[in-house]
């Protein structure tokens, strides 16, 4: 997997590629916590070219949105393929994140 | 008629992506739907994943088979390691835990211990065996050569 | 790093289309471009075609090992079986017969033959090795990950 | 692989669906053998749903046309996949059979 990092407003949109599994579920993980040290606490997650997620990379997501929630912080997904989707609606996680069409939806969601 | 094929990697996550990549493209031999393609994938990413986890405690030294069996109705997958088994009973309690979790505060939510029961719900039939060392998780999805993604027969 | 999977089938015709898909699909990993996928799967195809027929003569009780290994800059594919060996002189005619055939008339057109040509044309190496009753066809493309079909990193 | 005939004006149309290889050769060159024997000798082979052909793919339309030649009929082919052309025109077959881009044209250069 490969994470790209943009800078939107004061948010931090990650833009995952690949696959979110066991082998990349810590590198997201890392990432969040690396941005949440510095006090960067606002994420949105931009799946549009995440092809496949399993468990592992569920848990990454569920794992980052408990630790900036601590902090007083929020994680919102975006761009989610069809086939993504269904996978978080068989786990009845889009009932913990909330999910946006598109990244710029998402980051607009935080400015209220 | 019966169409077979194993699959065997080394106990490493880095190895897990052809696997998916691999069961995936498979499947489009037979007629299931790309979203059901897309469930027998997570299925065999999840039982692979456990094999490696925690028969082998992540130790990459082994390996993990896989076979894939199509006859004209049935998709058969077994993962088969030779680690540590799986606790059958821990299993049909995984196998009985509903994926639905009636909290929404994040702090409820548990981080994994999902997989056996996303398998579960996903195939229609589930079984688990381990005899002189193998341990073989067995899973079988039933598809109907009329119906389903129209993708051609099976022998195409 | 290397990812490594083993296929195996029984050497049955009717299993190649199982090894062609998965290797076609399992190039989508690296940055090859779809007709470059195609012609992997082309050579793969012609290599575990010619062991079922060669080797074990269309004996369908024999197995045909293939392993596709992925490092940063090459795909390396071989084919095994333990059938009768492929008599390396022939193997080198092959390979210098030209796929080009100057008569347009179609009784001049050879039927078959053309199957090891193909695999030394698309390919950047090959090689042959029969040992301890193991015979094993050893094909290898190098690609960049810079340009290519711009598919993602490796490790994607 | 799945063989679909049409009979258009007087010649029969083969619309072949999957992979053309080891496994399916002799189905064409059986199919092909059978209508010969019918004197029915004019075939349009169309390949627009085929995926995939090797060297024995490639030589079962060999040995068809050879056939049929002998009997003073003939195989034209239509609708080849880029890839499919490409196998075609690396094994220099592209020389020996007429190829169209549809099994319309196909069959209407049949008429002249
Ligand atoms: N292949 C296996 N070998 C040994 N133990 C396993 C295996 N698969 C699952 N388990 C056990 O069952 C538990 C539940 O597995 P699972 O539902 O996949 O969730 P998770 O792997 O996230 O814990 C694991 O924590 C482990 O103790
Ligand atoms: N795996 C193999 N084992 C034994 N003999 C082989 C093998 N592959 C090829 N051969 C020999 O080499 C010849 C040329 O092979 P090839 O170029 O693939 O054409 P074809 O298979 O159509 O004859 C075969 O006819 C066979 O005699």
């Amino acid at each position: 997997m490969v994470i790209v990092e943009e800078r939107m407003d004061s948010v931090d949109v990650l833009r995952l590629e690949g696959r979110l599994d066991a082998s990349s579920a810590n590198d997201l993980k890392e990432k969040v916590n690396d941005f949440a040290q510095e006090k960067r606490l606002n994420f949105v997650i931009d799946m549009a070219a995440i092809d496949f997620i399993d468990s592992s990379g569920l848990g990454s997501l569920v794992s980052s949105l408990r630790s900036v929630n601590k902090l007083g912080g929020d994680i919102k997904i975006a761009s989610l393929k069809d086939a993504v989707r269904s996978i978080f609606e068989l786990t009845r996680l889009h009932r913990i994140f909330e999910i946006f069409d598109d990244a710029e939806a998402a980051v607009k969601s935080f400015e209220v | 008629m019966q169409r077979k094929i194993k699959l065997v990697i080394d106990s490493d996550l880095e190895n897990i992506a052809l696997i998916g990549t691999a069961i995936n493209k498979l499947c489009s031999l037979i007629p299931l739907s790309d979203e059901e393609a897309f469930q027998m994938e997570l299925c065999v990413v999840e039982a692979v994943t456990n094999s490696i986890k925690h028969a082998y405690g992540y130790d990459s030294e082994h390996q993990v088979e896989i076979n894939f069996v199509l006859s004209s109705e049935e998709l058969t997958v077994d993962i088969c390691d030779k680690g540590t088994p799986l606790d059958k009973e821990l299993m049909e309690k995984k196998f009985k835990e509903p994926l639905e979790c009636d909290d929404t505060d994040p702090d409820n939510v548990p981080e994994g211990g999902r997989g056996l029961a996303i398998i579960n719900t996903i195939m229609d039939n589930v079984s688990y065996k381990s005899e002189k060392g193998i341990n073989c998780l067995t899973m079988k999805k039933r598809f109907n050569l009329l119906v389903g993604g129209a993708k051609g027969p099976v022998n195409g």
